[in-house]
């Protein structure tokens, strides 16, 4: 007997449906014998878990808080990995874009029209984030200097930079010399909707709209499929690749700039400690998991940041360590990634003529 | 199938190989359908049959790579398991892949030694490079042990696989279309190293599309078609009409029918161009050509010497260093390939899978990577997918392109239908200049015929074409004039009816 | 609307409380408490309030809350789950919870080291200056080679302060020492603090003093041995003998009263900056290496100290190009020492403006 | 000078130690074709492991055995989410690392003694000591090299061996096809699925060791993200090192040595404003690339394994 697996002929469309939520399950069920091998309740936790991410519509707008630089920073990482480009400076990018749009809000003001000034904010922090995100992909098509790099090593430098920002030049005058800039002119913070949610989701939801239909029915995501999938094909087809890259780049970036701007001009309103979270490296998860489909980017966005606000709860709740929330947030990957290969791949037994044979590669004996 | 038994004769000499009731599916496709097999020692034997008729699944089978559905294998007599290469190496059978299996970063030694078991824990590369050199002299194998595999021709790639099996002391060689890529001189050379080779003992299974090779150098034939076992003849017996007809089901054209030579205006020339490798090596020199319309310009040469350079200079794949490029007498020097695109240029790759298809897209977009840019396909920045869909069918049933389906990922056709999806593409939307290279590369004899005459086609309808390829009959059969290359320089111009001596010559760098 | 709902709610679940129920208090971290430093301290001051109040209280904590948009959330969670007071122990708190304040006036708020207040949220920070110029009288007096390293963070007035008292504790017993200091960029990175403790050690300095969350300088220091001087805890615990002292937080005392207070409803708001004299910051024991008449030098000092009639930053002072930024006699602002981003003379090193 | 050369490369080496065993083993790891985004996961739970069996047994061996256990085991999920379940490999090594720093964290709160609430941290343990040979740790400058724990002697041995072993051994050749064509190595006979099974683990077991090196020798004792992500750290060099285990030693060194000499500008009264020579080791990794980029291009190409991250399956096209 050998159970190897098959790969489907076609994309099962019930496999892709089914096999995230059968993954899910199982993740749930290890999660609960993890959770209960270190002696906490898991029905708690869960009970907890849910009812902090989505219980009240409190909650779901704290959640959605989370989920919109998720949501955008995911889009723009997708928008580079289509094209095979590894951009892992999102995190990098929307500092970026927190660091251009405050300068506006604090500095423009000025001069700047009140009517224009937020406008102006969310578009200098998403050129800031196109700067960012556009030297490694000028280094690499020009010079073919490796992204993976670059763009790791830009995010140490922004948030650097920023840390620097805050803490010195930028420093609130009347703030008794305290880290943090001073607090943003009205004209420049972003509505909020509900709660404190702003309207960044709005902007985040624009965006996987116009990405979704950019990726898939225009010439510019053609280009960029064909580009992803076979580089030297699309040159000789009069693909023009560095220029591609160059723009998907600029666009992944400036998304992410809108990340920042919308983060520091939504929530905080001034530039100070905590815009560096993370979001960029999360991103990465959420485009992979939603194959970097910008119309999926948003309810796995969701879903993670109702797990990271629902870890919080627990904490609350229950007294579990915060520690708990990122084991938990691993352990539920694990099983959705396992469970991945299901969608394109059959499992499938077979009688086999040696069964004594040695095992070979495909086939998990 | 009982039946087959029957061309054994009592003089036979012993079978070496067997292969009994193969069958091996695939989803959608049964690649083998009980195809049995015979090897005798020191015997050639040909596998014929269609693109996709599964000759190569029923290699692969042979040495370890697919498992078989059904069916047994002997070797001397004895069944076998044989479920990895390391299996099949140690039986003596080794294969010369289609697709070559070379580590391009890695030496020639480096890549004769890979995987060896009996290597010691820290190979002497000196050592290895001597006992290279010593087979490469007795066998005529002529490549330097120390070279890159990026570094080297096909030929000299191909020279590097067989050498891989023998330094591994194989008894079986089993040779993949291994002169698909060859030239004349280099295929004759190769088929008298396995004849050297079947001489002291060895057997060789050889896969070929060119019905003058299995005449001249096997000793049995075997066709399949569509999986199945279609026929085993003793190729003395044999014709090459009857093997295409047992092939392809239908009588096959070797020669093209075409309208009378009537070249038109003036669509491509080219002004003294140069072009120079980044070792300062002039790669072209000096060329001096035109194509007019009606016209295709043939163009041998043995591999290396310019002709991919040529192609790539004219479709904007590269920049030429001095020298101009007209089209229509319009000055189209170092334009980009969307420029040359633009300008009615037509490119069929030398290398199709990697540079004439995107392998994870749709057959119906493969179709469509031409006509994208504009309208019906486009309109008002949109794609439509329906209309992609209409010119993806219209594609299909002209150029009668076998797919599943047009949703069907590209890289799941077999060679020809790719090669018949590129050429679909690249003629719909041809200018006035096709520059094909290679085009027939790895097909079969029916559908190297449809592509022969659907070139033929476009010069009858007014184009100029450029015709690359290795295969003198084909440039001999279509071409209108002829020019030869040699390191770098167009060493002759000459007519279709010159003899193929001649053209040998000047391949050889002799006027 | 939904939030006036949710109020509502609140409002039910607070009066449903029984009398006897125990009075919860919750505590928002940017670390853990066994991070041995800032978190580790607030922690200590938690469980002293439990001590002193037993079982009419409960506490809560959240830990490892970062800073921005989080925090917001994390603390009105709190206020729902019914915490009455909500202390939150990081700079970056302190907007989050002026937002959630107004949320919830009926719910005590109290933000550690910022500026702002609210009806009902207080500040409240230590003079931990205090402590550091103490400590800096014990370095002065254990350098031989007149070169002490500092490792500090972030260029901030709050580490600026803390550098500049250093020194001049270190000139009472070492007129001519030298402060050399380095920027880390980072509050926490244990190699990183390490890598600088090293190069102020290879730049001549046999003490080092640090303002960062791990006690890696220190470490550094013991493994040359040579000195060091603690910070937020006693870390001579931790690393041994060689830190002759540690400048330290007390929050135990602030804790229990403020609790006790908004139990009683007596509770106001305040901005509240203790000292060595409010118990809110101390030194540790010293270690057995230093000398007993160094001792009493700084028990003098202390004592001067908590008297009042004296505080370290109490004119003349001097600046790097030795101008006086505090004249003779003057004595300057809470306002001034909040906002001090200039050296004083013997730092060497640059506020980077 | 002398002295301060001798300094700075001391704490450089030091520095550089868990780096270079990290990223030897993500060499290996990425040349059979897998890339593992799990190395900062994997250091946290092997320094916090090793950690505490050196606390509780007090016996160092049983403690960089704990490592590697770890390490191992950590990849060998890895392994099998990406290798056998052909999994997104980035998300998996993310999921890794996502996993391991909780786990790490959880951990060093709850293995440590009652008396101290739990915590690992504030502990002490068994540790490496510096062990200096007698006269060459005299030498100027390369005295430095003499004035070692036992695990960076170790590493400085290592990394001529593996080099060694990937570009003079069979094991090695093969371990390049893998990563290189897969069908190649396949069609040679080469277990593919073995032999990245092998080297992704062999990858967590130096990584591991890496985690260990921080919480036994270099920064003695757990603290919560000893790694100051060093593992991300890990990954740059990688590239860095242009996946040859001899480059990973300068890759190390210039970012060890970046952060060395920059503290020592700064305690040296440079004018330079600190956060751009905290940015230093950065920008200079990304200089210092392009350099090589431009120089290696020229000559053989950057040693990318071409099949990184792709799955592997015969039968497949
Ligand atoms: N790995 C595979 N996965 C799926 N289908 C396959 C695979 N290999 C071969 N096939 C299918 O099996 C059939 C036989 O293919 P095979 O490569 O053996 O043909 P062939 O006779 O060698 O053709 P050619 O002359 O083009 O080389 C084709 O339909 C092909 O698409
Ligand atoms: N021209 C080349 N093309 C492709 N690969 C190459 C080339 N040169 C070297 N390599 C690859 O690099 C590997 C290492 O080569 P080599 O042994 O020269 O490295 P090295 O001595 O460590 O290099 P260096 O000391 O210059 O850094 C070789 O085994 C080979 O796989
Ligand atoms: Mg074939
Ligand atoms: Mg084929």
């Amino acid at each position: 007997m050998r159970i190897h697996f098959e790969k489907r002929k076609t994309y099962s469309a019930k496999a892709s449906v089914l096999t995230p939520v059968i993954s899910f399950l199982v993740s749930l069920i290890l999660t609960a014998v993890m959770l209960a091998a270190v002696k906490i309740n898991p029905a708690e936790v869960y009970a907890a878990m849910f009812r902090g991410a989505f219980g009240t519509w409190r909650d779901f707008s704290e959640t959605l808080v989370k989920a919109i630089p998720l949501i955008l920073t995911s889009l723009g990482v997708a928008t580079a990995f289509k094209l095979k480009f590894w951009n892992i400076g999102a995190e990098g990018q929307l500092v970026l874009g927190g660091i251009g749009a405050s300068w506006v809000a604090l500095f423009a003001s000025a001069w700047l029209p009140p009517a224009i000034l937020l406008p102006a904010a969310i578009i200098v922090g998403a050129v800031a984030g196109s700067v960012w995100a556009g030297v490694p992909a000028l280094l690499k098509v020009k010079l073919g200097v490796d992204e993976t790099l670059t763009t790791l090593m830009l995010n140490y430098v922004a948030i650097i930079a920023y840390d620097g920002i805050y803490t010195g030049p930028w420093r609130d005058p009347d703030g008794f010399g305290f880290p943090g800039s001073a607090m943003f002119p009205e004209a420049a913070w972003l509505p909020r909707l509900t709660g404190r949610t702003h309207a960044g989701l709005i902007f985040a939801l624009i965006i996987a709209a116009v990405l979704w239909f950019a990726f898939y029915k225009t010439k510019w995501g053609f280009e960029l499929q064909m580009i992803g999938n076979n580089k030297k094909a699309a040159r000789v087809l009069g693909v023009n690749i560095g220029r591609n890259i160059i723009i998907a780049l600029l666009i992944s970036g400036a998304i992410s700039g809108i990340a920042g701007a919308c983060e520091v001009t939504g929530i905080a309103r001034r530039l100070q400690q905590g815009l560096s979270l993370g979001y960029g490296y999360t991103a990465i998860i959420i485009a992979w998991m939603s194959r970097l489909n910008p119309a999926v980017c948003i309810p796995v966005s969701i879903i993670m940041a109702g797990l990271l606000v629902g870890g919080d709860s627990v904490q609350i709740m229950m007294g579990v360590p915060s520690a708990m929330g990122q084991v938990m947030q691993g352990m539920i990957l694990f099983p959705m990634l396992a469970g991945s290969i299901f969608s394109e791949y059959r499992l499938r037994l077979s009688r086999d003529s040696a069964a004594t044979a040695a095992p070979t590669e495909g086939g998990l004996a | 199938m009982k039946a087959d038994d029957s061309h054994i004769d009592k003089n036979s000499p012993p079978m070496i190989l067997e292969m009994r009731g193969i069958t091996k599916s695939f989803p959608g496709v049964t690649a083998n359908d009980n195809v049995n097999l015979e090897l005798f020692k020191g015997e050639v034997l040909a596998l014929l049959g269609e693109n996709g008729a599964g000759k190569s699944s029923l290699m692969n089978v042979l040495v370890g790579l697919y498992r078989p559905d059904a069916g047994d294998i002997y070797v001397n007599g004895k069944k076998v398991h044989i479920h990895s290469p390391k299996d099949s190496m140690e039986l003596g059978i080794g294969m010369v892949h289609q697709n070559f299996k070379l580590v391009d970063t890695m030496t020639v030694a480096e890549n004769v030694i890979l995987g060896e078991q009996e290597q010691r824990f820290a190979p002497k590369m000196k050592e290895v490079s001597t006992r290279i050199r010593e087979i490469s002299d007795h066998y005529g194998l002529n490549v330097a042990p120390d070279c890159y595999i990026s570094e080297l021709s096909v030929g000299e790639r191909q020279r590097v696989e067989i050498l891989k099996l023998i330094y591994r002391g194989a008894e079986i060689l089993i040779l993949d279309e291994p002169t698909a890529v060859l030239t004349p001189q280099e295929s004759q050379d190769l088929y008298k190293t396995i004849r050297q080779m079947t001489s002291e003992g060895k057997s060789a299974i050889f896969i070929t599309h060119k019905m003058d090779e299995v005449i001249r150098f096997s000793d049995w034939v075997r066709v399949l078609k569509k999986g199945k076992l279609a026929a085993v003849k003793r190729t003395a017996d044999t014709t090459p009409t009857e093997l295409a007809r047992l092939m392809v089901g239908r009588e096959v054209l070797f020669n093209i029918e075409k309208d009378e030579f009537k070249p038109g205006d003036t669509i491509l020339q080219l002004k003294n161009v140069e072009l120079k490798g980044s070792d300062g090596i002039k790669l072209l020199d000096n060329l001096n050509f035109e194509i007019r319309s009606g016209e295709i310009l043939g163009i041998a040469g043995v591999a290396g010497n310019g002709q991919v350079e040529l192609t790539e200079i004219i479709t904007g794949l590269r920049t030429i260093d001095s020298g101009s490029i007209l089209l229509n007498e319009r000055d189209r020097t170092n334009k980009s390939p969307i420029e040359m695109i633009k300008s009615g240029v037509s490119h069929i790759p030398s290398d199709r899978v990697a540079m004439g298809i995107v392998g994870d897209m749709s057959v119906a977009n493969n179709l469509a990577m031409k006509g994208y840019r504009e309208k019906p396909i486009i309109r008002g920045g949109i794609l439509r997918r329906a209309r992609i869909l209409d010119l993806a069918k219209r594609m299909i049933s002209v150029f009668k392109i076998s797919t599943p389906s047009t949703n069907t990922h590209v890289k799941f056709l077999s060679g020809g239908n790719i090669q018949k999806t590129i050429l679909a593409r690249e003629i719909d939307a041809c200018g006035d200049l096709l520059v094909a290279a290679y085009p027939s590369r790895g097909l079969d004899v029916g559908a190297t015929e449809a592509v022969r005459t659907e070139i033929v086609k476009q010069r009858d309808a007014g184009r100029a074409v450029l015709l690359v390829s290795e295969d003198l009959d084909e440039l001999v059969s279509i071409s209108d004039r002829i020019a030869v290359m040699f390191e770098g320089k167009i060493i002759g111009l000459v007519d279709s009816n010159t003899e193929h001596e001649k053209i040998g010559l000047m391949m050889a760098g002799i006027k | 609307s939904k939030e006036e709902e949710a109020k509502v709610e609140e409002k039910a679940a607070v009066e449903s409380e029984a009398a006897d129920e125990p009075f919860k208090a919750a505590f928002v971290y940017i670390g853990i408490p066994g991070d041995l430093g800032w978190t580790y301290e607030h922690d200590r001051g938690r469980l002293a309030a439990v001590e002193a109040l037993g079982d009419k209280i409960e506490t809560a904590f959240v830990e490892n809350v970062p800073e921005g948009p989080d925090a917001t959330r994390v603390i009105r969670q709190l206020a729902q789950q019914g915490y009455k007071i909500i202390f939150t122990a990081s700079f970056g708190y302190m907007d989050p919870t002026l937002e959630v304040a107004a949320e919830y006036p009926d719910v005590y708020f109290e933000h550690c080291s910022g500026y702002k207040t609210a009806d009902n949220m207080a500040n409240y920070f230590g003079r931990i200056y205090q402590s550091r110029y103490l400590s800096g009288i014990v370095a002065g007096a254990a350098t031989k080679t007149g070169v002490i390293g500092y490792v500090g963070a972030f260029p901030i007035p709050e580490v600026v302060r803390g550098i500049n008292a250093f020194t001049l504790g270190v000139q009472k017993t070492n007129p001519d020492a030298v402060v050399k200091v380095v920027w880390t960029n980072t509050w926490y990175d244990p190699v990183v603090e390490r890598e600088a403790a090293v190069a102020l050690l290879d730049a001549g300095a046999d003490v080092i003093a640090q303002h960062q969350d791990t006690t890696e300088p220190q470490k550094a220091a013991a493994e040359r041995d040579v000195w060091s001087i603690g910070y937020h805890s006693d870390m001579a615990k931790f690393v041994g003998d060689s830190v002759l002292v540690s400048a330290m937080w007390e929050f135990s005392h602030y804790y229990t009263t403020r609790i006790q207070a908004a139990m009683d409803g007596t509770w106001k708001t305040q901005s509240y900056w203790g000292g060595l004299a409010d118990g809110d910051v101390k030194l540790s024991d010293f270690s057995p290496l230093v000398p007993a008449e160094i001792k009493d030098l700084v028990m003098a000092e202390q004592s001067k100290i908590e008297s009042g009639e004296w505080d370290v930053f109490n004119g003349p002072v001097y600046d790097q190009s030795g101008a006086a930024v505090i004249a003779d006699g003057a004595v300057p602002s809470d306002g001034d020492l909040a906002n001090m981003s200039w050296f004083v003379k013997g730092v060497e090193g640059s506020v980077n403006q | 000078m002398i002295l301060l050369l001798t300094s700075i490369l001391a704490i450089t080496l030091r520095a550089g130690t868990s780096l270079v065993f990290a990223t030897i083993g993500e060499i290996y790891t990425e040349k059979s074709g897998v890339l593992n985004l799990g190395i900062e996961g994997i250091m946290l739970m092997s320094a916090v492991l090793s950690f505490t069996v050196s606390y509780y047994t007090g016996n160092l061996f049983a403690a960089v055995v704990t490592a590697m256990a770890t390490g191992a085991v950590l990849s060998l999920l890895h392994a099998f989410l990406s290798i056998t379940m052909r999994a997104q490999q980035v998300v998996s090594g993310l999921s890794i690392t996502l996993f391991g720093t909780g786990m790490a964290s959880f951990l060093g709160q709850t293995l440590g003694p009652e008396s101290n609430s739990g915590y690992m941290i504030g502990l002490t343990a068994a540790k490496f000591e510096t062990l200096t040979i007698p006269g060459l740790s005299k030498l100027p400058v390369i005295g430095a090299v003499f004035n070692q724990d036992l695990l960076t002697y170790i590493v400085l041995l290592l990394i001529p061996v593996a080099w060694y072993f990937m570009f003079r051994t069979k094991y090695g050749l093969n371990l390049r096809a893998v990563g290189e064509s897969p069908q190649t190595a396949d069609a040679m006979g080469i277990d593919v699925t073995r032999t990245r099974y092998i080297y992704t683990i062999f990858g967590g077991i130096m990584a591991g060791i890496g985690g260990a090196h921080l919480s036994l020798a270099y920064t003695p004792g757990w603290t919560e993200n000893i790694t100051g992500g060093r593992g991300w750290i890990v990954i740059a060099l990688v590239i860095f090192s242009l996946w040859n285990p001899s480059r990973a030693i300068w890759g190390a060194i210039l970012f060890g040595g970046i952060n060395a000499v920059q503290f020592r500008l700064q305690a040296s009264g440079a004018e330079i404003p600190a956060p751009v020579l905290n940015m230093m080791p950065y920008l200079v990794t990304i200089v210092v690339l392009i350099i090589i980029t431009l120089w290696e291009n020229r000559r053989r190409g950057t040693g990318t394994p071409a099949a990184l991250g792709t799955p592997y399956q015969r039968e497949e096209k």
